[in-house]
Parts: C-alpha cells; sequence; structure tokens
C-alpha cells in the first residue's frame, strides 16, 4: 500500500506537441489560448485560426508562472517566442493571471467555441469536467453560449473527486474508466455526494473485499449521475458533447451514454484542449478586430 | 459632497454598534434589535427608542452550532451568532415581526440564552392577500404597543404615532427619489452604493439619515460616475448585505440599477397611507407592503412588483439570489425566472451561502455578462 | 450477552388489513372521483379538511404530505420525482414532501398506497390549504402554477393559521381570524363548485375531527404499558389514516375498533417486539424509505414507543391540574351551527402539540420531558430531518432543554423523503456507539 | 494480565499492549486493502516490541472504523468489539481523570464526546456528511497548495491573517483555496486558512455537546500544530495533549480488554 502510493496515481501525463506539416512563417495571424485551470493548464498555439502547436501541464501554486510555463512549453522547438504571437486571450480559473494575454473571456464561452472547433457544428449542448467543476452549457451552431450551469458545491463529479479515488485504489488515472467498465454487472452507484465520504465508502468497499473494478464502477456510476442530474437541468440537445480532462474517461463518458440514451460524438483531438482552443479562436477574431478585418 | 455622504453611510454601516452605543449614551433613550423588516419602526419611534436591525458579519457562525440546525439559512445562524458574541450587547430589547421560521428561530434561541430586558413577538400574519388581515395585525400591533407602554412605563399618543410615521414615510420617499437616479443611462450612483443607503438606513437614527439623504439629493443631478455602467443588471431574491459581492460583480463591467430584497428597495418601496386609527395605517402598511414571498399567496404580487422594477430601471440581466436553505425565495425561482424571461430580461440563479466563494461565482457571472453582451462580434 | 432477557409473546394487529384497505380505498377514490360524479380537492394533512364536508359525501381529498410520504416510500419514484423538480430549477434544500408532490406532477404519474404509478397526475378540482411553515400555502401556488402550465385553472383557498399557540386558550381576536377566513373560505367553495353548502354536515364533520383526534391521543396514551402493545413503525400506518380523513365517520369508527384491540393486547400481555429492554422516542418524522432502522434498534432490545410527532400531529392534547400530559376531552356538546361549528374546531386545532414548536422551543420540550416520564422512556432519538423545516424548526433547542432535564439525547440527520440525505450505514454505527454508551449490547440472534 | 487493544482506523492501524494498565509496546502501520493482514501483522510486531508472543497476550479488544471488516482470531474475538466512542473515552479518561471533554480528529472524522467523573460516556456527536474529517482535507489542500502535509501546520502559523472560509464541504473549500492561491494570497496565510476552518468545524461539531474542562484532543491531527492553535481559540479553552495522541484509541481499547 505504501509504496504503491508512491506512484502517485492521480498524476496524469503532461506532454506537449506540434502540428508536423504546418509552419507558421507565412501565416497571417499568430494567436494562442491560455487556460490556466483548477488542476491542469493548458496552451494551444494557432496560426490562421488552425491548432499549430499545444501543450498540456498539471497547474503549480503560481498561476503567473504556470501560465508563463505552459505557453514556452507550447512554443518549445516551433521558433516562435511568446512575443511573436498576435493576440493571447487567458482563460480557466486563473485567466486573471495570464500576464501577456490582452483579454480574458471565460471558460464556459470558450469550451463551447472550442468543442464547436474539435467536434464541429452539430454540437448543442457541451459537458465540461474540469478539475474542480462541471459545467453543462447549451450553445448554438456557431458554438455561442445560449445558456449553463455550474455545479453546486459538489467535487464527486470532478477530476479532483477521480484524483483522489485513483490514488486510493492505485489504478493509474488514465485507467480507472477503462477498470471501471471491466464488471459485467453494475453495483449500487455509491451513496455520497461528498468526495471525501465517497472516498470513505468506495475505502469501506475495498474493505469488505470488493474489487478495485467493482468499487471503480460504483464509484464513477455515482459521479455519472450526479453530471446527468446537472445536465438534466439545463436539458440536453443533441448533439452532446463532452471536454476537459474526465472527457477522456471512458468509464464516465460510456455511462452518461447509458444514462441519457445519448451517444456523445467523439473528439477529433484532446478535449482537454477545449478552452484553450476557444480561447485561440476569440484570440484571432479580437485580432481581425483589430487589424479592422471584421 | 455626494462622495462624503456615501462615505458616511459606509462608515455607519462598518461602525454600527458604536453608533448605537454613543446614541444611547446621548439620548439616554433605549435600543431594540429587529431580524425582519415586518416590525412596525414606527411604533419604536413613536416611544423613542432605535430600531436596529439585526445582520450577520459573514464569518462562518460556528458557535451557533447548539442553538440552530444547520439546514436553517446562514442569516439566522450569523445573527445569533452576533449575539452570542455579544456584539449586539447594548441592546436593550428583540422585536421579531412573524415572517420566516429561520429568523424566528434566531429570535427564540436570543431570547433563551442571550440576557435581554425585553423580547417580543409579533404575529404578523401571513395570509396578507386575505381581507382579515389587516384588523388581525391592527390588533396585534395594539398588543405591542402596550407591552411597549408596559416596558417603558410611558404611553404612545397619537402625536407620538405620528412623529413615528411621518420619519420613516419621509426616509422612504427620499430613498426611492434617489433610486430614481438609477434609472438613467449612467446611473448617478452604483448598486453598492445604494445598497450602503439602505443598509445603514436600518441601523442609525432616520432623522440624522434623511438629513443626509436631502442634502444628497441636491447635489445628485450634478453627480458625474467616472465609469461605465456596462451591462444593467438586476439583484433580486433573498436578504442580501454582501458588499463584497455587490463590489466584484460591479467590477467586471455591469452596474445593478436595482435590487429587489429586503435590505434594498423592499425595506422602504411602500408607504403609510395616513388615516384616523393610526395602527390601522400601520398595519395597513405592512399587510399591503411589497411582500416577503413567506406571505405572497396565492398571487405572486411580489414576482409582478419585481418585473415592474426590472422594466422601469431598464435591467437587461438579473442575478437570482437564494441563501441557501431560504425556502420562501428558494420556492419562486422558477416562476420569478420565467416572469423575467418572458419581457426579456435574462436571469442566472446564485446560492449565497455565509461566505461567498467569489471564484466559482466570478466566472458565473462573468459567463451570464458573456451570454447577455453576447461577445456578438467574435462569431 | 450473558444475562438472560425476557421474551414477550408479539402477535399482528387485527385492525392491519382494515388500515390498509382504508389508505388504498383513499387513493383510489381520489383517482376515480369525476367517474362517481364527485369532486376532488387537494390540500395538507393539517388542513381544516371538515369544511369541505359541507360540500357533500362525494367530495374526496389527496392531502399532500401523506401523498409526499409515499412516494419517499418508494425510492425509486421518489429520486425521479427528485431529479424532475431539480431540472425544473427548484432547489434541492426545500421541503422533501412537497418536492416528491411537485415531481409527481412534473413527470404526470400519480402512485398509489401500494406503489402502483398511474399515468397521467390527476389535477384537483380546488386546492384547499392551510399555512402554518413557510411552505405549504407555497407549495400549492406552485402546484396552482404548475397545473396552468398544463393549461388548467385550478381555483385556491388557502386559510392563514400563523396565529402562535399557547397551553393556555389563545386570545378570541386570533381564533376570530382564523374563522372570519374560514366563513369567507365557504361561500368561496360554495362559488368555486357551484354546489349548495350544507351545515349540517360540517357539524358531524367537525364533530368526527374534534373525535378522531381525541381518540388517537387515547391510544397513543394506551403504549405506556409495559411491554408496549404497539410500536411506533406500526403507528405510522395508523395514524395516517387521521391524516387522510380526519373529519369522516370511517375514521372515527376505525380509531375505535384500533383502541379496542389494543386494549385487549395489554390485557393479554401481547407486546409490539419480543425483548423490550430499552424504550425510545423518537422526533419529527422519519426516513421513509429507511423504516428498517427500526428493526435494528430491536436487535438491542429498543422499541421505540412513538414521539411527540406521531401522537400529536393527529391527537389532541392537553395539560391536567396534576401536571399529567393527557387526552383532550371532548368539547362538553356538539356544535349545531356553522358559527359554533367554525369556532369549535378552531379552537380544539389551534391546541395541536405538533403547533407548539412552531411559536416555543420550551413548549415543545416540556411536552416531550412529560412523555418521557409518563411512557417510562429512557432516551430520545431526534432526527434532524433535513426534510421538513417546519418540524425541525428549534430540534437543537429541544436537545439541550432534554438534556438539561437529564434524559439521554441521540440526535442524527437525515431526511423524510430525500434518501440522498440519510447515511443509513454511518447511521447505525453511530446508533450502535450510543445503545454501547447507554450499556447496551446487541442480543444473540 | 497481558492485554492488548487494536485501533484499526481510516488510515492506521494501531496496536497497544498493557501488562496491568502499563503500557509494554505500541505500534502503528498504514492500512493496506487486507486490513486483517496489515493489522496481524502490526500486532505480531507490537508484541514483538515488546518481547512476548500471542501466547502471552490474555484478552484483546478492537475498535476503529474498520474493527467489523477485520477477521479477528484469538486473543481478539469479535464481541469484544468496542466502538471508537467507548475507547476513546476510556483511553483519555486513563491518561487524564480529570476530563470531561474529548475530541477525536482523525483522518475521515471527528469526535466529540462528553464523559462523567467516573470516565463513562455522557454525551458524544460524530461528524455527519459534508463535514468531513480533517486528515484527508488537510492532504487535498496540501496537494493544492503544492506543500507537503507535514509542512502545512508550521507553514500556518507563519501567519497571521485571517481569511473567513465557509468550509462546510471541504471540497468547495478547495475551490476557494485554489481562488486565493490564484489571487496571489500568501501560502502562509491560505494555509492558515484552511486549518482555521477546519478547526471552526471540529468546534462548531464539538460545541454540540458543549465544552467542559478539562478538554483532551486525541487521534493523529492532534500533532498537527497548525489545527491546534485555532482549535483552542474557537473553543475558548486550553485543550490537554496527551503524549501519543494518535495510540489513545488503541490503548481505550486495551484497558477495556483488561477488565473484561
Amino acid at each position: 500500500m505504501t509504496e504503491e502510493k508512491t506512484q502517485e496515481c492521480w498524476k496524469w501525463p503532461e506532454y506537449r506537441h506540434t502540428m508536423p506539416e504546418m509552419d507558421w512563417h507565412d501565416a497571417k495571424i499568430v494567436t494562442a489560448g491560455v487556460d490556466v485551470g483548477s488542476v491542469g493548464s493548458k496552451t494551444v498555439i494557432m496560426v490562421d485560426g488552425e491548432l499549430y502547436a499545444c501543450s498540456v501541464m498539471r497547474t503549480g501554486g503560481v498561476s503567473e508562472e504556470t501560465a508563463l510555463k505552459v505557453t514556452n512549453w507550447a512554443l518549445e522547438g516551433t521558433g516562435l517566442e511568446i512575443k511573436d504571437i498576435h493576440y493571447v486571450v487567458g482563460t480557466g480559473y486563473g485567466r486573471v493571471n495570464v500576464p501577456f494575454a490582452k483579454r480574458t473571456i471565460t471558460e464556459i464561452a470558450c469550451h463551447a467555441r472550442g468543442a464547436h472547433y474539435i467536434y464541429g457544428p452539430t454540437v448543442r449542448t457541451v459537458l465540461d469536467i474540469g478539475g474542480q467543476d462541471c459545467k453543462a452549457i447549451r450553445c448554438d451552431e456557431k458554438g455561442k453560449v445560449l445558456s449553463f450551469l455550474m455545479n453546486d458545491k459538489c467535487a464527486a463529479g470532478t477530476g479532483r473527486g477521480l484524483e483522489v479515488f485513483a490514488d486510493l485504489i492505485s489504478v493509474p488515472i488514465q485507467e480507472v474508466g477503462k477498470v471501471s467498465l471491466s464488471v459485467d454487472q453494475e453495483p449500487q452507484p455509491v451513496s455520497n455526494t461528498c468526495v471525501i465520504f465517497a472516498k470513505a465508502e468506495a475505502l469501506a468497499l475495498l474493505r469488505q473485499g470488493w474489487l478495485k473494478e467493482r468499487v471503480a464502477a460504483a464509484y464513477h456510476a455515482a459521479m455519472a449521475d450526479r453530471i446527468v442530474d446537472l445536465l438534466t437541468r439545463v436539458g440536453v440537445e443533441k448533439d452532446l458533447v463532452t471536454t476537459g480532462g474526465v472527457a477522456k474517461n471512458v468509464g464516465v463518458v460510456q455511462r452518461l451514454e447509458r444514462l441519457l440514451g445519448v451517444k456523445p460524438l467523439s473528439p477529433r483531438m484532446d478535449p482537454i484542449l477545449a478552452g484553450a482552443i476557444g480561447a485561440a479562436l476569440f484570440a484571432k477574431a479580437l485580432q481581425e478586430k483589430e487589424l479592422g478585418l471584421r | 459632497m455626494v462622495e462624503e455622504i456615501l462615505e458616511k453611510f459606509r462608515e455607519w454601516i462598518d461602525n454600527r454598534h458604536e453608533y448605537a452605543k454613543t446614541w444611547k449614551e446621548r439620548t439616554g433613550n433605549k435600543v431594540v434589535g429587529y431580524f425582519c423588516t415586518y416590525v412596525p419602526e414606527e411604533v419604536l419611534y413613536a416611544a423613542n427608542i432605535l430600531p436596529v436591525r439585526i445582520l450577520g458579519s459573514h464569518e462562518p457562525p460556528t458557535i451557533t452550532e447548539p442553538y440552530i440546525f444547520a439546514m436553517y439559512c446562514h442569516l439566522c445562524r450569523d445573527c445569533l451568532a452576533q449575539g452570542l458574541k455579544g456584539r449586539f450587547s447594548y441592546l436593550d430589547g428583540i422585536v421579531e415581526g412573524q415572517s420566516c421560521l429561520h429568523l424566528r428561530q434566531a429570535f427564540n434561541a436570543w431570547r433563551l440564552h442571550i440576557p435581554i430586558d425585553y423580547a417580543h413577538y409579533i404575529h404578523v400574519p401571513h395570509g396578507v392577500q386575505t381581507p382579515r388581515a389587516v384588523p388581525y395585525l391592527t390588533q396585534e400591533i395594539a398588543k405591542f404597543k402596550q407591552s411597549i407602554e408596559k416596558w417603558t412605563g410611558k404611553t404612545i399618543t397619537n402625536e407620538d404615532l405620528d412623529r413615528g410615521i411621518n420619519v420613516l414615510n419621509r426616509n422612504r420617499d427620499l430613498m426611492r427619489k434617489v433610486y430614481e437616479y438609477r434609472k438613467l443611462d449612467n446611473p448617478k450612483i452604483t448598486g453598492l452604493e445604494a445598497m450602503e443607503m439602505v443598509l445603514s438606513s436600518q441601523m442609525v437614527d432616520k432623522e440624522e439619515h434623511n438629513k443626509l439623504l436631502e442634502q444628497m439629493l441636491e447635489e445628485l443631478p450634478y453627480r458625474k460616475l467616472d465609469r461605465e455602467p456596462g451591462v444593467r443588471l438586476m439583484i433580486v431574491g433573498s436578504e442580501d448585505d454582501d458588499r463584497v459581492f455587490m463590489k466584484n460583480v460591479e467590477n467586471l463591467g455591469a452596474t445593478f440599477v436595482i435590487d429587489e430584497h429586503c435590505t434594498g428597495s423592499r425595506y422602504f418601496w411602500t408607504d403609510i397611507e395616513p388615516r384616523e386609527d393610526r395602527l390601522m395605517a400601520v398595519a395597513s402598511r405592512y399587510v399591503y407592503r411589497v411582500p416577503c414571498p413567506s406571505k405572497d399567496w396565492p398571487e405572486f404580487t411580489r414576482i409582478k412588483h419585481a418585473v415592474n422594477l426590472a422594466e422601469q430601471f431598464k435591467a437587461q440581466g438579473a442575478l437570482v439570489i437564494q441563501n441557501k436553505f431560504c425556502d420562501p425565495h428558494g420556492i419562486e425561482i422558477p416562476p420569478l425566472r420565467e416572469a423575467l424571461r418572458s419581457v426579456g430580461v435574462h436571469t442566472y440563479p446564485l446560492e449565497f451561502d455565509v461566505t461567498v466563494p467569489w471564484g466559482q461565482f466570478r466566472t458565473r457571472v462573468e459567463a451570464f455578462l458573456e451570454t447577455l453582451t453576447g461577445l456578438e462580434e467574435l462569431f | 450477552m450473558s444475562e438472560e432477557t425476557k421474551e414477550y409473546p408479539t402477535e399482528p394487529l387485527k385492525c392491519w388489513d382494515e388500515a390498509k384497505n382504508l389508505r388504498r380505498n383513499y387513493y383510489e377514490d381520489y383517482l376515480t372521483a369525476h367517474e362517481k360524479g364527485g369532486l376532488r380537492w387537494a390540500g395538507g394533512a393539517w388542513t381544516f379538511s371538515a369544511v369541505l364536508a359541507g360540500l357533500g359525501e362525494d367530495v374526496y381529498g389527496i392531502t399532500s404530505e401523506p401523498y409526499g410520504a409515499t412516494i419517499a416510500f418508494f425510492k425509486d419514484f421518489a429520486a425521479q420525482c427528485h431529479d424532475a423538480t431539480e431540472a425544473a430549477g427548484f432547489p434541492r434544500t426545500l421541503c422533501a414532501y412537497m418536492r416528491n408532490y411537485w415531481g409527481s406532477i412534473l413527470l404526470d404519474k400519480y402512485i398509489l398506497a401500494d406503489g402502483t404509478i398511474v399515468n397521467g397526475f390527476p389535477t384537483p378540482d380546488f386546492i384547499w390549504q392551510d399555512h402554518i411553515c413557510c411552505s405549504h400555502a407555497k407549495w400549492y401556488q406552485v402546484v396552482k402554477w404548475l397545473e396552468r402550465k398544463k393549461g388548467k385553472e385550478v381555483p385556491m383557498y388557502c386559510v392563514d393559521v400563523s396565529v402562535g399557540y399557547a397551553l393556555e386558550p389563545v386570545e378570541e381576536y386570533k381564533v376570530n381570524y382564523i374563522v372570519q377566513q374560514l366563513s369567507d373560505g365557504i361561500d368561496w367553495l360554495e362559488k368555486a363548485t357551484g354546489r349548495r353548502y350544507d351545515d349540517k354536515l360540517l357539524c358531524e364533520a367537525v364533530w368526527n375531527e374534534i373525535k378522531t383526534s381525541s381518540l388517537w391521543a387515547k391510544i397513543c396514551a394506551l403504549n405506556q404499558a409495559v411491554p408496549a402493545p404497539i410500536d411506533e413503525k406500526s403507528m405510522y400506518s395508523l395514524y395516517v389514516i387521521g391524516t387522510l380523513m380526519k373529519h369522516k365517520p370511517e375514521c372515527v369508527a376505525f380509531y375505535e375498533r384500533l383502541k379496542e384491540e389494543i386494549k385487549d393486547r395489554i390485557r393479554r400481555g401481547i407486546a409490539a417486539v419480543p425483548y423490550e429492554r430499552f424504550r425510545v422516542i423518537t422526533d419529527t418524522q422519519p426516513p421513509w424509505g429507511f423504516l428498517k432502522i427500526f428493526r435494528e434498534m430491536e436487535k438491542y432490545g429498543a422499541v421505540s414507543l412513538g414521539s411527540l410527532y406521531t401522537f400529536g400531529l393527529i391527537g389532541t392534547w392537553e395539560y391536567r391540574r396534576d401536571g399529567t400530559w393527557a387526552p383532550k376531552p371532548l368539547p362538553p356538546k356538539k356544535p349545531k351551527t356553522r358559527e359554533e361549528a367554525l369556532w369549535a374546531m378552531v379552537k380544539w386545532t389551534l391546541n395541536k402539540p405538533e403547533w407548539a414548536h412552531f411559536y416555543q422551543p420550551e413548549l415543545k420540550t416540556k411536552m416531550m420531558t412529560s412523555i418521557v416520564k409518563q411512557w417510562n422512556v429512557d432516551a430520545v432519538l431526534l432526527h434532524y430531518n433535513r426534510g421538513c423545516e417546519g418540524l425541525s424548526l428549534h430540534i437543537a433547542e429541544n436537545r439541550l432543554g432534554l438534556l438539561e432535564a437529564g434524559i439521554p439525547v441521540f440526535p442524527f440527520e437525515g431526511n423524510m423523503g430525500d434518501e440522498r440525505e440519510f447515511d443509513f450505514t454511518g447511521t447505525m454505527a453511530r446508533l450502535a456507539a450510543f445503545f454501547e454508551s447507554m450499556s447496551l449490547k446487541k442480543l444473540k440472534e | 494480565m497481558i492485554a492488548a487493544g487494536v485501533d484499526v482506523g481510516a488510515k492506521f492501524v494501531k496496536v497497544v499492549i498493557l501488562s496491568d494498565g502499563k503500557v509494554l509496546g505500541r505500534a502503528k502501520a498504514p492500512v493496506g486493502f487486507d486490513v486483517w493482514r496489515s493489522s496481524s501483522d502490526l500486532f505480531e510486531n507490537a508484541l514483538k516490541s515488546a518481547g512476548l508472543s500471542r501466547r502471552d497476550v490474555g484478552k484483546g479488544v478492537v475498535t476503529g472504523m474498520g474493527r467489523k471488516t477485520i477477521r479477528l482470531r484469538p486473543p481478539i474475538n469479535a464481541d469484544e468489539a468496542v466502538s471508537e466512542v467507548i475507547a476513546d473515552a476510556a483511553g483519555a479518561f486513563q491518561l487524564v481523570p480529570t476530563v470531561k471533554t474529548v475530541i477525536d480528529v482523525g483522518a475521515e472524522e471527528g469526535r466529540g464526546i462528553k464523559v462523567d467523573q467516573g470516565g463513562k460516556v455522557k454525551d458524544f456527536v460524530i461528524n455527519e456528511r459534508c463535514a468531513a474529517g480533517a486528515g484527508t482535507f488537510v492532504e487535498a489542500m496540501a496537494r493544492a497548495l503544492e506543500v507537503s502535509v507535514e509542512d502545512m501546520g508550521p507553514l500556518a502559523l507563519k501567519s497571521t491573517k485571517t481569511i473567513p472560509m465557509n468550509a462546510q464541504c471541504c471540497v468547495f473549500a478547495e475551490s476557494e483555496v485554489v481562488t486565493l492561491i490564484h489571487s496571489k494570497v500568501a501560502k502562509e496565510d491560505v494555509a492558515k486558512a484552511i486549518h482555521d476552518a477546519i478547526a471552526s468545524r471540529i468546534s462548531s461539531m464539538v460545541l454540540r455537546v458543549g465544552v467542559e474542562r478539562d478538554v483532551v484532543l486525541i487521534g493523529g491531527v492532534a500533532l498537527n500544530p497548525g489545527f491546534v492553535v485555532p482549535l483552542k481559540r474557537e473553543l475558548r479553552v486550553d485543550v490537554i495533549l496527551p503524549e501519543y495522541p494518535e495510540f489513545v484509541s488503541a490503548l481505550g481499547a486495551a484497558l477495556i480488554a483488561t477488565n473484561i
């Protein structure tokens, strides 16, 4: 148990990526979206409104530093520097702490816009499951927000909740979702909404000799229930898509599918980037406005 | 000038306890605390007693745990906490005018656990839409008047009552006049300033408050706020004295142009119509005033009123606030939002607790403002 | 447990099936009222239902709290109701019965006593309610609003009874305030239903209602016997008849029979539970989805004799000169006129013990302390009920008051109608600890 | 007679070996999923450290939230399992005979217990949902702050600022913490706010049973000075910290075993 702990199963992998076949030198507009979330920070570099480079890392104790780090990492090896970027928009929990951003826009607007980019114009309902909160967003064919709701006070349906849980059953966070699906029969969801109590409950189950898989299933089922509560409050209209870190968790997504009878679209790129992508797209629009192009 | 007056309001709020103590020493008269705006302050003013509203301090009310189960709203627990911490030690008495169960509990706990010379509960009727309410409340107020007379040993004459009625009506009239300036395209005062005006009037001698309001109204037409009004907002719902929240929201490129809650317009919107029977005149006012939802049935008259305000003050959006566990307001959230929506006012609900988690709320409010202004040009 | 525990004989109640039928028929009658050419009304369990009797025999009601509790008992349907209500934008902190009831309307589904779910919520022809807590009138105001969205206009009348409570008779002007509203209400009923009002039927119904609540109190008083002839879990299925039809002759007749049966059980030493070692009372509505807590208690030889709630919701009591708390005897004479009937009913109703703690925690504590003494109670289990703002009011004060009187108290948090707020395992663990601290160990199975 | 007490907590198992009321051995280890394995291994260690073997132990009593989940074998047998409340009281009373109030703050659970002159439990309160135990809370917050759990307390003591947090739900509190971090509040101030929040949550719970001196604070969190200071302030009384606060429950169990 103790040595297992040192594995730090909650730690999801950080990464950066550049689109190989793209080049920024003859680009008209280079923009960046910096999404400083409560748990993870992401930067997206766009050339003329197309994703060029991106990076994802954990948010540190000082958000300015994180913003700088994550952005420089995205630029690494591209030959670009922050000063070369025409317009930077900051978003996310720490959006006010992006020193080199010209403007901030909320993650609500950015996720809708980003989802529209990732999944296409048929998106009407965006479910963003972030580190600390969970947002249900209704948007139009342009990716513009019509209405939205955020979860109240309970983080059981969030990334942080999952981290605590992954640690508990010592399964790497990228795999808990898959693990939770490897049960032939779905158990009762854990009854508690509070992360700490849900964890305690899960612990009790483990001690009663439940298999990790079964406990994981119970925990994910509870998460899905909670998220559905939120979704029904804004109302689900097709197409439904998920963004944010937890969107990669098949255990949650497939259960949502089951509960809602709606199949979420599959992303053409990492949905954790949605917020940053949206910000970068807004940045492009803002730059065009400054240049009098719109 | 206006600035100094507003500064004075702020000062009164921040030093409310010192104010009350010095008032007591200066006048040698009694100070009474009240919980809900259904307490007819007219009667207290008639008896030369200073009524002050008991409100919380927005610190987690730990010490109330033994007395009030935490499923009741933070306001009632926070109020009691103030008493238990001895911050209202100067009070000679407490009075409650029946509204919600929550504040009744604060009143009873206070009566039972904090030494106090005088405690009176007025059974203000809930059936304010029935024709039987006025005569009934008239008798309840008469009973209240008698108990005050017994307590102070002084009889309250009609002249005394007229004095009380006049000072309150005057205060109401002046504050409504100030609110008029919020209708302008560029309002003359911010939502925070308006809140501080109303709050302070619940804490100080209204004679003094009226003097400042009169001066302020002379200067106000010439005041120019050095800020863009931005999005015109309404704030509507449970009791709200969270000045930090008001300030933060108005710093996001918005201005509260109107409110509908009991630490705002609801407190002073309705006047007393003079009548020969003074007590019946007072009773009528408290029966026909803009109601607390706990008394507003079978018709939703408060919602109609809120919609009118939103239209008169040209609000673009409304923040619908509910103090967590405040059932009377919670119950009305969907009908209220529907009604506002029907006149084109978008709404966003926020659940308030003893402290407001600004980080979370900031995102919600900003996003709400974005949906109002639309970020149109960026699509 | 080494020491031997006495085992008492037990047997099921004979009245059981009658209670079940009365309850089943009640919900079915409401559903099929129109087929019988009758009327449907909706209102609270505390509403002045006797007044409606004046409209004729064929006026069938559904009282809101018992209906909300019925839903709560069937957890899955309850969960659907909560979701529907939250989806409609109502906070989840509101009265749980109310949310269940609204959910049932929003889902357009109606549940019968046995859990059968019927499609289409039967809209009432009119609403007749009273208002004492923050929710009573608002509850139906929203019902009206929801029905209007479905294109149905439901006329509503609501009587304000928030005049306070005193152990001694309340002031005339307060009674008068309510009586006047009721007589206005009768005129309103005639307009709303187009029926002529019959004062004779009113007088009968009022007298029945008074008898019902006096009888129920007598039944509860019988539980002072050792061993207790009935436990609280059974009482729930019995007092509910009063909450459904307190003004009806069937109800009076049923309670008469029940009283006789209980007397007979006492005579023959029949107990509610085989091992009675520890007598408790509870407070406020139980978490309806988890009545198994009472079975758990039996494993420790603990029996719940009832509560101020089960005794006082329908029963009417008074303090005798000797200081004992006892069933309130019937008024000297049966009312003859509308005026007499309304005055008699209001005066009687304002003595409802369950109304005391809305105003004065001391009074509730006093009554609970009397129960502890007169019923030989060892401890009080206080249900801090997140589902009911009204009956949980001042409950923390009652805890302090009881402790001051030297009575052991076990408070536990839960919710009568929303299982998400009741933690069964956790609560049972704490209850076990409490029993241990009372040096009470689990009996050998 | 030699008696043993085993306390199966949320995070750790603790064992105390007693000989006529004198402590012969103490041992503590993290709880694995196989609670039985970890606890019986530990049991052996504790015995070893006392130079004893199972055979020497006359009686044993198990307590703690995990007591029902461990398979028991002599000398510890199931029907001698006692609740934490009873064990806490017994242990605290042995160490501080003048004790009237026991506060036990562990990883998942907080408890307030009132005892009479004889050390008998008079009244008690255990946190219900949405007022979770302090240990896990501090951990989660430490992660958010990027500070090691051990440093949290000392860090908090460096601060003099008071930032009210409405921490009924600790996860909700975490978003408040993140906000504070983003608005560049100094780490020590945040750390203090966190500990103040726990202290106010625990004290508000304990206040339900009432605080009567002497007050004894036990459980792992008692080792965290950042929590003890605000707790004293909130309760407005001094609290006594026994030498091995996290072993008091196990000690209580052992004492009960002795008296069976």
